[in-house]
This record gives C-alpha cells, structure tokens and sequence, in this order.
C-alpha cells in the first residue's frame, strides 16, 4: 500500500494542475456569480491560484532560490490591496444603489 | 528682343500692371475710405495705361512704317508655370498690328467708359466695387490682348469672363441680373470647356512635335530660342502646322489640327457668343449699361474674334475649321439681325446687333484664307470701327435709360428736342453701324463684303448682304422710335440731357465713329506680303448703300407716326413674328435641356443614388451589424462577465483548436 | 518509503479539499457560508504551502488572508446585508457557459503546464533559511533584488488604503471630481438615487 | 531634437498646456492655442526655409535619383526587435504639406474662437489631430506613419460625436469607422511590405529598395492605394465625407477637409505609388476611371444639396478625386498637379468651412434655399466666399486652376502603362466638370449671397469680425498667391516628385523624365 501510494507522490504536474483546477473554479465563480462580494472572494481564489502556482515552481525547478517566494509575497499583498479598493467600491455601491447585484451595473451599455 | 528699342516697347507691360495695381490699390485701401476717390483712381489710372498703349502704338509703327512687314515682338516675358521640362508657360507682352489695335481700341473705349460712370454711377450703393471690378476687366482684357501664348490667352479670357460675371450681376439684389450673370459666366464656360481641351489638345502634341520642330527650322538660330510649346509663335508656324494636320483622330475622320481648332473656336464662339452660345449676351444687359458698352459690346464679345485672329495661320492651314467658323459666323449674324427687329428692350436690341456684327466678324475671317487674307484685314478693320459706335450706341442707351428710367423703347419717343447731343451722337452712331458713307461702318462692312465675294463664298456674301439691310433697318426702328414722335411714357416727359461727364465721352466716340473709316487699315494689320486692296469697291459699296437705306426707309415708313403700320406688319407676319420674338425659343430649348434633362436627369437621380444606393450600401452594412447585434443581444448584456465568459471560452477554444491542429 | 506515502496522502486530500471548498465557495448561495468556505480554503491552502515547504508563505496566508482578507470579506458582507439574503442564482444558461468556458480553460491551461518542459530539480533541496533569504531579496538592490517593486507595493497598498477610504466614505466631499466621470445621463441615475436633486458640479456652460 | 520633431512636439505641448489650463481660464486656452499654433506657423517657414537653402543644390542629383532625398533628418532607433525607428524627414511634399496644415490650423484656431461648450477639450483634441497631421507628413517610418495617422483618425470620433450639429452620432461613427476599415487596408499593405522585403525595418527609403515581386505589387497596390482612398474620398468610400463634414464643428470641418483628406492622397503617392511602382503601372488606368468618376460624380452630387456644408463637401469630393487622378497619370504633371491641387484644395476647403461656420453663426441656418442676398450685410464674408468659390471652379489667378491644368495635362499626356487613347478620353470627360462645378458654385453662391434679402432679420447681421477677418483673410490670401505665383510652391515641390518617376520609369531610364 505505502508503495503504491509512494509511486504516486505527486509530483511538478500534480501540483500544476491543482493550480489549474483551483484557477478554473474561481474563474467559474468570477464569471457565473451575480453578488459582487462573491466575485471578490472568486478572484480571491484565483489569486491564491496563482500564488501558489509561483512557490510550486520554485519548489521544483529551483529550491535554493526565493524568488517564487517573494513573487507569491507580492501576489498576496496585492490581492490584500484589490479587496480593500473592491469592498470599499462594493460598499459604496451599496449605499447608492442598495444593491450589489452586478446584473443591475449595466449604466455602461450604449 | 531684335529691334525692340523704345522705352514703351520695353515697359509695355505696364499697360495690362496699371489697371491691376488699380484694382488692389481700389478694391483694397481707396474704395472703403473714398467712393469718389475710387473712380477717379481708377478712371486716372486706365488713362494712363491708355497713354501708354498710344506711345506703344507710335513705337511700334515708327519702327515698322504702315504699308512694311509687321513682326510678332516679344519684348517682355517671364516664366510663369513651369509643367514640366520642355513646356512652360511665360507670361509676357506680345507686340503686333492686331495686339496693338486692340490696345488702343481697349484702353480707349475703357477710359471713357470709366470717365463717363463716373457720372452714370454717382450715388450708388456700389460705387467703389463697380470701378474695382471694372479695373479688373480691363487688366484682363488688355492681359488677353497681349497673351504671347495660349495658356495665358486662357488664364485671361476666364478673367474677362469672371469680371463680365461680376459686373453683369453688380446689382446683387435683382434677382433677374444675378441670374443672367450666372448664365453669361455657365455657357462661356461651357464653351471653355471646349478652348480647355483645345488648349489640352495643343500643348500636348505641341509638346510632341516641338523637338522635331526644333530641330527643323533651327530654332536656336532663327531668334525663336525660347519659344515653348505653347506659344503662338510655334502654334502658329507653318512647319508646325504641317506636322500637326498630318496627324489624324481616328475614330472622327479629321485631322488633329481641325479637331483642336474646332474645339478652340467653341471657345471663341463663347465669347463672342456666336449661335448657340448666343444666348448669354442678350441677358447680360442685365448690368450696368456702361458696362454692357465696355464689355459686351466694344471689348469682351470681341475677345473672340481676336482669338481667331490671333490662332489666324492654324485656322487657316485647317480648311474644316475654316468653314466652321464662317458658317457659324454668317448665321449667327443674320439670325441676330433677324432677332433684334423685333425686340422691345433698347439694350436688347443693341445686344443683337452687336452679335450680328461679331458674326459678321467671324464670318469675314472664316472667308479668308492664307492665299486670300483679306477678310483678315477687314474683320480687324470692323472690330475696330464697331468697337466705337457699338460703344456709342451703348452709352447713347444709357444716357436715355438714365433719363427716362426704362428699357423700352416704347415708353421712350420725342428725345430728339429734349437731350439733342445724345440724339446727334446716337444718329451718328446709327448711321455708322447701318453702314452710311462716310462713317466708320460704311468702309469696314464695305471690306467684309469684298472679301466674302472675292474669296469666292457667293452665299455668305449673300448673308451679309441681307444683313446689312437688316442692320440699318433695325437700328432706324430703335432710333426712329426712341428720338421721334412724341414722349410716350411718364419718364419720357420728364427727359433732360446728360450731364457733360456722360455727353462727352460720347462725343469723342461720336468723332471717332465718323472718321475712323478713313484710316487705311490694310496698311496696318495685314497678313504676309499680300496687300489687302485700296479705297472703295463700287460695285459693292453702292448697292450696299442702297440695300442699308431700303433698310431704313422701311423703318422710317413703319416707325414714323403712331406705329399703326408697324403693328399690321406685325400681325401680317402672323406666327413667325411671335417665333422671332420669342427669338426662336432658343432660351427655352436651354432652360429644358438643363434643368430637365441635366437636373433632373443627371444630378437627382445622382444625388439620390448617392443617399440610397452607395450609402445605402455602407448603412445596410451597419444595418446587417444592429440587426445581428440584435439577434445576439444576450451577448450585448452590458456585463463584464457575459464578455469574460464568451472572452475566456472562445480563447480557450482557439487555442485547443490550434492545438489539435498543430500537433 | 513512508514519507512519500504520507506525502501523496496528505496532497490528495488537501488538495481534495481544497477543491471542494473552493467549489463550495464559488456555489453557495448564503454568501456567509461562502465566505467560510472560502477561509477554510485558503487556511488548507496554507498547509500546502507548508508541504512545498514555504512555512514564511504559509503563515503570511493565515494571517493576510485568515486573518484580515476574510474578516474584511465578512464585514462586507454584513455590511450591505447580503447574509440575510439568498443571492440570486445566475441563470442555468449562464452557469453551463461559465462552467463549459472554464473547463475549457482548465483544459487548456492544464495542457500548456503540462507539455511545458520545466527544468525540475527533483533531488534538490531548500536550504532551510527562506525567511532570511526573502528579508534580503526584498532589500537587495540589482538584479537579485526586489527592492523597487516591494517600495512599489507598498505605495500601492498606501494608495489602496486611502483609495478604499475615500470611495467608501459616507458623504461625498463637494465637488468631488469622480463619481461617474462626468456623464451626465450616470449623474442623473446617482442623483435619483441619491433623492437630492444637487446640481452638477462647476459646468460654468450649462 | 532638430526642427522637424520640433513641429511635431509643438501641437503636442501645446495640447499638454492647454489639458494643465483649468477649464475656468477658456480665453486664456484660446490664447494658448493660438499662440502654440503661431509658432508652429513660424517654425513651418524656418522649416520650409532650411528645406530650401539645402535642397535647391541638389535639383541636378534629383534628376536622376530613384530614392527621395531626405532633408533635416531625424533617426533613432525606437524598438529594435521589431526594426521601429523613429524616423523624420522632410522632402518637398512633405514641406508644401505642413505649410498648409500649419495654416490651417492656425486659421481653425481663430475660426473656432467662440467655442463655448468644454473648450478646453475641444483644442486639446483639435491640437492632438495636428499632431498626427504633421507626424504623418514627416515621418518615414511606416509604423510611425501609422501610429500619427491613428492618431489624427481617432480625436475626430470625439470631435464630432461632442461638438458637432445635426446626426452628429451617426455621423461619427460612420467616418471613424470607414476610416478604420481604410487604415486596416493600409495597415495590411504595410505589414506585407515588412514581410515580404525580409529586411526587418518599417524605414520607408530602405523598403523602397527592393523590388517586389510584380505579383506582390499588383496584389498589394490596390490595397494600399484604396486603403488611402478611402480617407481620401474615393468612389465609392467617400460616402463618410458629406455626413461627417457636414456634422462637423467648423474647425474640425477645416481640418478634416482641408488636412485630412489630403493624407488619403499624400499616402497613396508617398507609399503605395512610391513603394510599389509596378503596381501601380498595373493599376493606373484602373484608379484614373473611378476618379474620373469620383470627379464628375462629385460635382453633379453637390448640384442637388440644400445644406451648405453639403454642398462643400461633395465639392471636396469631386475636388478630391483630382488629387487621386493625378497620382493615377502616373507621369509628373499629375503627380505635381496632386501636389498643389491638396494644397489649393486644402486652402479653399478650409476657407469654405470657415465661412460655412461663421455664415452660419449669424443666419442659424445652413439650408441655401433659405438664404439670400446676404452679400448687402456681409461684404467681406461674401468676398471670401466668392474669392473661395472661384478657386473652386479654376479661376486663373487662384490657386486651383494651376493644380487643375496640372492634373488635366497630365491625364492628357498618359503613361506608358496605359492606353494612352483610354487616359485621353478620361481626361476630356474630367474636364466636364469645370463646366458643372461652375453651376454648382454659382447657384449655391448666387443664392446665398445675392438677390433680395429673405428674411428681415438677416438686415441686422453683422459682417465678420477681426479674428474672422484675420483668418478667412489669410486663407484668401493664400489662395491668391499660390495662384499668382504658383512657380514658387512648384519649385519647392518638383524637385522632389523626380525619384518617384525615375522610379516608375525603372533605374534603366532614370534621368529621362523629359520625354514624359
């Protein structure tokens, strides 16, 4: 049994594709969800996707080195600064429309 | 150039800069200060440009005596246009007999013509512009007079017709001048439209021919270095002539010398407003009445003739061409005669006298040919003569509208006692034109009519013939009517003579009428070594003589009195007098042809294509886009995630497409 | 032996459950529900980062995302009272669009990692030291270093703080020059919406 | 950076000073526009002044040269992967081409002083566009090229659509969108250049170099050719000019006619005619029927409208189908004649939309039916407009008829590539429209400016004011100029028209353009 399982550890395509699933399901809620907060929280984990998609390249090709680490840094920093902006727009979306369904933002249609 | 020497020969292109430096300095700074400045400005101004065309004429003939060779001088000329190497365009001064005899009859009739506006147009609204645009005419004329080649021959003659627009439609506000001055300006320049091709036509096989040309008669060593393809010089020589009738236009049959000058001539038939291009000229008096004097009567009209006579040789060297131009010019002048007999307006009667005269004109140069150039003499020798007594007779006209307030001759009557020096310079005026020895018109009607027989067109003799009875009987009609009898309208009452600012240009005209016959012309403005005849042909003067007084007893007989008889003529006549006077609905015909067919036929259905068809086609384009839009409009949500969705599926699908594809 | 098994055991089922809050995050339709999900998510996240061995990323995940992403998330959420609402489920059409168009992603996006030859260094190990080995690349200078994008990112964070403060304060500061950019036809929406009929700010033509 | 990106860079400041300006400050934007618009006017005479003193040494070389000499050039690599440089240059084109942007503009600035609504968006947009005009005139790059011509295609779009009057959405859509169909064309023709000369560089003198093969040309010259047709209003693509124009805000109407159109003719010459030249042997007869078209069709349009600025446009139209027939002749008179016959056109349009708009100011009408005998209250408005007039018909003496004589002579004289006897009968039937465009002219004047005053109200309008006077007075001046002394604009542009006939004629017969 260990064996077998041994012979499966994962290993670089595995966890590829683990990110890929990841990404393709908050792509399907950024594409499919009507509530903006829930887009937000999709996109949140697309870019946790994406994240760890750096560190597992970095595990994989070259370990000695960080950068996949700081880039991943970098990503979470930078999905911490889009939710602030994205709740504060949702939250004054709110207060103006009293709703945050996004099929109601359509004021850009011609 | 070879012998050019005076001072004026030299500077003789001050005559055509004195007017225009006129009409900037006008037209810009004096007119909007000064009204009365404007015309002596410019009175002064063609007054000295007329002095200098004297001193031009006194150099030129004292270089070459009257009765000696005449030579084409070049003395001033400057690249204008350059089109590309080996044809360009100079713009310079032309000296010969023709060139100077018009300069003279130009500047003269012009002087006084400004002299006696200045009186004519006291007080109006226009003043200012009047002599601007007048001053610019006269440059234009005298530019088109000293054209050395074709090209600026052309940039003239559409300035003479752009200022003859201008001032037929001076008074803007009368919606019957605006629409005779567009109407001048649209058939001479349909008639352009033919010189334009002509123009097209010559300098492109001039161009062609012109090495060969060169090269055979030496150019470089026979004083002709510079000459460009478009000068008359080379248009006009003989060598060139030849080479160009040997060329033929396939699919017409003609040689390309014919076509060229045929189109040339539509040009000229245009200006001087022959059949069918006549019907311009009537309208036209719409201006003006010193205006109609100056330019469509003494100068403009004229620029026609000049225009052939100038091309004389290549009209000449093409028989066809020739015989178009005497055929035209012999029927336009008896059908105009036959017109003004009937006509009630005074200027329109003079209109059609002046086109038959100019077709009388034509008609002697079509007779002519380089064997037999008298009617070259002879149609110079008119335009001159008729230059002044047309111009008379206009202002004669004038000074009575200008006193009686109406055009027609049938509100006028008993003006002979009430303004005598206008009745004595208009009855001389009169028997000038109906050809009464010893005025002007007597010798110069007397040499057409010798040059018709003798170059052996028995017919158009015939047409002349006829003419010239017409001519005198029309004009007694018009003189009879207007001067005797008693005063028939309100204005005709209240009549009283022109001042001396008006009278006295006419009196000079008056003098010049009488005794510009005596002038020998033949010595002057001949053609080669053939020496045009002396003195007077009996044989035809005296029967022209009595057909012109038949003429004018018959108008004597119908006019004198109360008009009774003239109307039972009328009436006698029946259909055919209502067809002259309607003047054979020719105006009509037009009015149909363009507005019916061009208007209606041409541009609507163009205007409309362009709206439906050809727009329609880019609309139904963006039609089809809306409609599919529309179809699809579950795609067109307005919403970031129906694009992601379509966004992200359709690149994942290309790219799996790819994919598969690729591997 | 046993620590590859236990190493293939433990990625398959974080990774399992990872995907499963991750669905569930993105399909619930109590969002609070969603929310949790989504913290759950990214706490497991967290533990595969530990197995990459980024224990540094790891705890930065917990504590960002854990600790103020989500909490940030259910603030929101309270805020605008979509807990006390269901949200409306997107269109069945929608969903087999979204879910086809994503799969199809996946698909490709699978394929392209896959068929990618990366140079793997299946032997090498971390050194052990990232969180020293971070604290200097983020400083270093050169080719090396990140120093100008991390002075970026926390400009950007300071933009974003501010930026969100503004957009979601309660009133409006006069004339404030963004709002709809100027449309008119959105201005009038707000202004409706707002029940005030305030006139446009500084038109010196209307 | 030499004088040449100096004109560039100009407008393009000029446009940033005006976007700093605060909207409140509207006269001082003014101002700023039509002082950064002047110095562009004074650096366009340094330009055109050092263009002269060192190309009129070279008249000799150019005789027999087969590749434009360049003068004040500019180059810098710009993106070297992809071989972009910036490049510029001027050659006499080029210098007859930015004169007249530079006046223009400079006279839609003053024609456009009374823009009220968001004036500060309006001459940046205005001064953007110019930036484009004069990038393409001087650049020798073709994705340079391209990039300034998007650039003065694009503002338009908003320029109309904001500012414009009537079916103004309409209107705009369907130019810019016309325009991009054209500019994709041209965009196509280029790439393929870049392609099949495998030399990795958008330099347009280096491309000029190689021989395409004769099935690349004649596939790619029409494209290329229509592609600048479309902008410039070739039949049947010119149907975005009478809506646009006539939709168009004055100065933009100036612009878009008197600069715009004019780059559908400077780039046929300038790339398609010069790039390609044995397609555009193959072509020539071809293009010289759909002008020919384009000419008569024009004119026999503008006959029918009731809207002024319609009426001027299909003017244009049938102006500009000169410009395109003279690039067909394919020989050096119709190159030249489509040279000057830009110039003059661009002038009289613009002069024309100058006056359409300030008529229009006062009588709130553009419908000629409804008009008349403004010429007693409006003297010098009706001057210009007849001295605008005649330039359109061919007055000698103004600036057309010298561009016109040109384009007819060169029909007349043909090419070698066509038949001569088709090129003849073209010709003639162009010339047909000096006689229509001069009933057309002459109706819409006469019924504007002449007889009895329609409406009372219309005594009391004023005539125009000094900055109306100052710029339709320029652009009249211009005219009258070009048209008195015409040799002085063909010397400056001649020279440079040799290498694209050395081109057409093969190297074999270079230097024996006289026999053309």
């Amino acid at each position: 049994m260990t064996e077998l399982l041994a012979r499966f550890a994962p290993g670089l395509q595995e966890w590829l594709v683990l990110c890929a699933v990841l990404y393709a399901i908050g792509l399907y809620g950024l594409l499919t969800r009507r509530n903006a907060i829930a887009l937000l929280m999709a996109a949140e984990i697309m870019l946790n996707a994406a994240a760890l998609n750096f560190v597992v390249l970095n595990r994989f090709t070259s370990p000695q080195l960080v950068d996949g680490h700081v880039m991943a840094l970098f990503v979470v920093v930078l999905a911490a600064a889009e939710i602030v902006v994205g709740m504060a727009i949702v939250v004054a979306l709110y207060r103006i429309r009293n709703t945050v369904d996004i099929s109601h933002m359509n004021y850009m249609k011609g | 150039m070879d012998g050019a020497s005076g001072w004026m020969m030299q500077h003789a292109w001050l005559i055509p800069a004195l007017p225009l430096a006129s009409f900037a300095i006008v037209g810009l700074l004096v007119s909007p200060v000064s009204k009365r400045a404007a015309g002596i400005v410019a009175t002064l101004a063609i007054m000295a440009s007329a002095a200098c065309a004297y001193l031009l004429a006194w150099e030129y003939f004292t270089l070459y005596p009257p009765g000696g060779k005449h030579p084409i001088l070049v003395p001033w000329s400057y690249e204008w246009l350059r089109y590309q190497p080996g044809l360009s365009v100079n713009v310079g001064v032309l000296v010969d007999p023709i060139s100077v005899l018009l300069l003279i009859v130009v500047t003269t009739v012009s002087s006084l013509v400004h002299i006696y506006s200045n009186a004519y147009m006291h007080g109006d609204h226009g003043f200012g512009r009047y002599f601007t645009f007048l001053n610019l005419f006269t440059f234009s004329m005298l530019g088109l007079v000293v054209a050395p080649d074709i090209i600026q021959m052309y940039v003239c003659w559409e300035l003479v017709g752009v200022s003859s627009f201008l001032l037929i439609g001076f008074y803007y506000m009368k919606p019957s001048a605006v629409s005779a001055a567009k109407k001048a300006f649209i058939v001479t320049r349909f008639a352009d439209l033919g010189f334009l091709v002509g123009v097209i036509l010559l300098s492109y096989f001039g161009f062609r021919l012109f090495p060969e040309w060169s090269a055979e008669v030496g150019a470089a060593t026979n004083g002709l270095a510079g000459t460009q393809p478009v000068d008359f010089a080379y248009l006009n020589h003989p060598a060139f002539l030849a080479r160009f009738s040997e060329l033929h236009v396939a699919f017409l049959g003609t040689s390309m010398l014919t076509l060229a000058m045929i189109l040339v001539y539509m040009g000229a038939a245009g200006k001087s407003a022959m059949f069918p291009l006549h019907i311009w000229l009537p309208d036209a008096m719409e201006g003006p009445t010193p205006v109609s004097a100056l330019i469509h009567a003494a100068t403009m009209v004229v620029a026609g003739v000049y225009l052939v006579a100038r091309l004389f040789p290549a009209f000449a060297y093409s028989e066809t061409a020739a015989l178009v131009v005497m055929v035209v010019g012999a029927f336009t002048s008896l059908f105009a005669a036959i017109i003004g007999t009937t006509q009630d307006d005074i200027k329109r009667v003079l209109a059609f006298s002046t086109l038959s005269q100019l077709g009388y004109m034509m008609l002697a140069l079509g007779v002519c040919t380089t064997e037999y150039a008298a009617g070259y003499t002879a149609s110079m020798f008119h335009l001159f003569t008729h230059a002044f007594f047309k111009a008379l007779l206009f202002l004669g006209a004038g000074a009575v509208i200008h006193a009686v307030h109406t055009n027609s001759i049938w509100e006028m009557g008993g003006l002979a006692k009430k303004m005598p020096i206008t009745h004595i310079t208009f009855l001389i005026a009169t028997l000038a034109i109906s050809g009464i020895w010893p005025f002007a018109g007597f010798f110069s009607k007397d040499e057409i009519l010798v040059s018709a027989l003798a170059g052996g067109h028995p017919l158009v003799f015939g047409v002349a013939f006829v003419v010239a009875g017409l001519t005198a009987f029309y004009m007694f009609r018009i003189y009879f009517v207007t001067f005797w009898g008693h005063g028939r309208g309100e204005g005709a009452a209240h009549a009283h003579e022109a001042p001396a600012v008006m009278w006295l240009p006419m009196a000079l005209l008056a003098v010049l009428s009488s005794v510009t016959g005596f002038i020998p012309m033949g010595e002057f403005v001949s053609l080669g070594e053939h020496e045009a005849h002396h003195g007077i042909n009996l044989a035809i003067a005296i029967p022209a003589t009595a057909v012109a007084l038949l003429g004018m007893g018959t108008a004597a007989f119908l006019y004198i009195g109360d008009g009774r008889r003239a109307k039972s003529a009328a009436l006698a006549m029946g259909g055919a007098y209502h067809v002259i006077k309607q003047k054979f609905y020719i105006d009509e015909l037009y009015l149909f042809i363009t507005h019916r067919i061009i208007f209606h036929y041409i541009a609507r259905p163009i205007a409309w294509f362009d709206r439906h068809m050809v727009d329609g086609g880019v609309n139904a384009s963006g039609w089809v886009t809306r409609t599919s839009g529309r179809v699809l409009s579950f795609m067109q949500t307005g919403q970031v995630q129906t694009y992601g969705i379509w966004f992200t599926g359709g690149v994942a699908f290309v790219i799996l497409i790819l994919w598969c594809a690729l591997l | 032996m046993i620590a590859d098994a236990v190493y293939t055991v433990m990625f398959y089922g974080f990774s399992a459950a990872v995907v499963i809050l991750a669905l569930a995050a993105v399909n619930m339709r109590q969002l609070l529900r969603a929310a949790l999900a989504l913290m759950g998510m990214l706490a497991l996240s967290a533990a595969l980062y530990i197995m990459l061995r980024a224990e540094f990323l790891a705890g930065v995940q917990i504590l960002v995302y854990v600790g103020g992403i989500v909490v940030l998330i259910v603030f929101a959420i309270m805020l605008t009272r979509s807990s006390e609402l269901l949200e409306d489920r997107p269109r069945t059409l929608t969903r087999w669009y979204g879910g086809v168009s994503s799969i199809l992603f996946m698909l490709v996006a699978c394929g392209a990692l896959c068929t990618t030859p990366f140079p793997v260094q299946s032997d090498a190990q971390p050194a052990g030291d990232e969180v020293r080995k971070i604290g200097l690349a983020l400083l270093e200078q050169g080719s090396a270093g990140y120093l100008l994008p991390f002075e970026l990112i926390s400009l950007l964070l300071l933009v974003a703080v501010i930026g969100g403060t503004v957009i979601a304060r309660k009133t409006r500061p006069r004339n404030q020059p963004f709002t709809t950019g100027g449309d008119l036809r959105g201005e009038a929406i707000v202004q409706a919406a707002r029940g005030q009929g305030d006139v446009t700010p500084g038109d010196r033509h209307s | 950076m030499g004088p040449v990106s100096w004109l560039i860079a100009l407008p393009f400041l000029t446009t940033i000073a005006v976007v700093l300006t605060p909207e409140r400050h509207w006269r001082l934007i003014r101002w700023i526009s039509l002082v950064g618009t002047g110095l562009g006017l004074i650096l366009t005479a340094a330009v055109t002044y050092l263009y002269w003193i060192e190309a009129r040494a070279d008249i000799e070389l150019l005789r027999s040269a087969t590749v434009t000499k360049l003068y004040l050039v500019e180059q810098v690599m710009w993106f070297k992967p992809l071989g972009i440089q910036y490049f510029v240059g001027v050659d006499g084109i080029s210098v007859s081409m930015i004169i007249l942007t530079s006046i223009i503009i400079f006279c839609g600035v003053l024609a456009s002083w009374n823009v009220e609504n968001r004036t500060k968006e309006f001459f940046a947009l205005l001064l953007l566009l110019v930036t484009g005009v004069f990038g393409v005139f001087v650049s020798y790059d073709l994705f340079l090229f391209f990039m300034f011509y998007e650039l003065a295609v694009l503002p338009m779009y908003l320029l109309i659509g904001v500012w414009g009057t009537g079916p103004k959405e309409y209107a705009a859509m369907k130019l810019t969108l016309m325009l991009l169909v054209g500019s994709a064309f041209v965009l196509v023709g280029f790439l393929a250049l870049y392609h099949e000369s495998g030399l990795h560089t958008f330099d347009l003198q280096q491309l000029a170099t190689i021989h395409y093969s004769d099935r690349f040309q004649w596939w790619f010259f029409p494209m290329i050719f229509v592609g600048f047709g479309v902008i410039g209003a070739l039949f049947p693509f010119h149907t975005w000019s009478p809506d646009g124009h006539s939709s168009a805000p004055t100065a933009v109407s100036m612009l878009h006619a008197g600069v715009l159109m004019k780059l559908g003719g400077y780039g046929a010459l300038r790339i398609a005619v010069y790039a390609l030249p044995e397609g555009a042997k193959a072509w020539g007869l071809f293009f010289m029927g759909l002008t020919t078209i384009n000419i008569l069709y024009g004119s026999f349009g503008a006959i029918m409208q009731r809207d002024l600025k319609y009426f001027t446009a299909y003017s244009s139209v049938s102006h500009c189908g000169f410009v395109l027939f003279g690039v067909a002749a394919l020989n050096l008179m119709g190159l030249k004649g489509a040279v000057l016959q830009m110039f003059s056109h661009g002038i009289m349009t613009g002069l024309f939309f100058a006056l359409i708009g300030m008529v229009y100011g006062r009588t709130h009408t553009r419908i000629i039916s409804e008009m008349g005998g403004l010429a007693k209250v409006m003297p010098w408005l009706a001057t210009s407009f007849y001295i605008a007039g005649l330039a359109s018909l061919g007055l000698p003496g103004l600036s057309g008829f010298v561009a016109e004589t040109h384009v007819f002579l060169g029909g007349f004289f043909g090419n070698p590539w066509s038949s001569v006897m088709m090129t003849r009968v073209l010709t003639i039937i162009a010339t047909l429209s000096i006689v229509v465009t001069a009933v057309y002219v002459l109706r819409g004047l006469a019924m504007v400016f002449q007889g009895p005053i329609t409406k009372p109200h219309f005594e009391e309008l004023g005539d125009a004011t000094l900055t109306e006077r100052l710029s339709t007075g320029i652009l009249a001046a211009t005219l009258l100029f070009v048209g008195i002394l015409p040799w002085l604009i063909i010397d400056l542009i001649e020279p440079s028209l040799y290498p694209f006939i050395n081109r057409l004629q093969g190297l074999a017969a270079a230097g024996a353009i006289g026999t053309l």
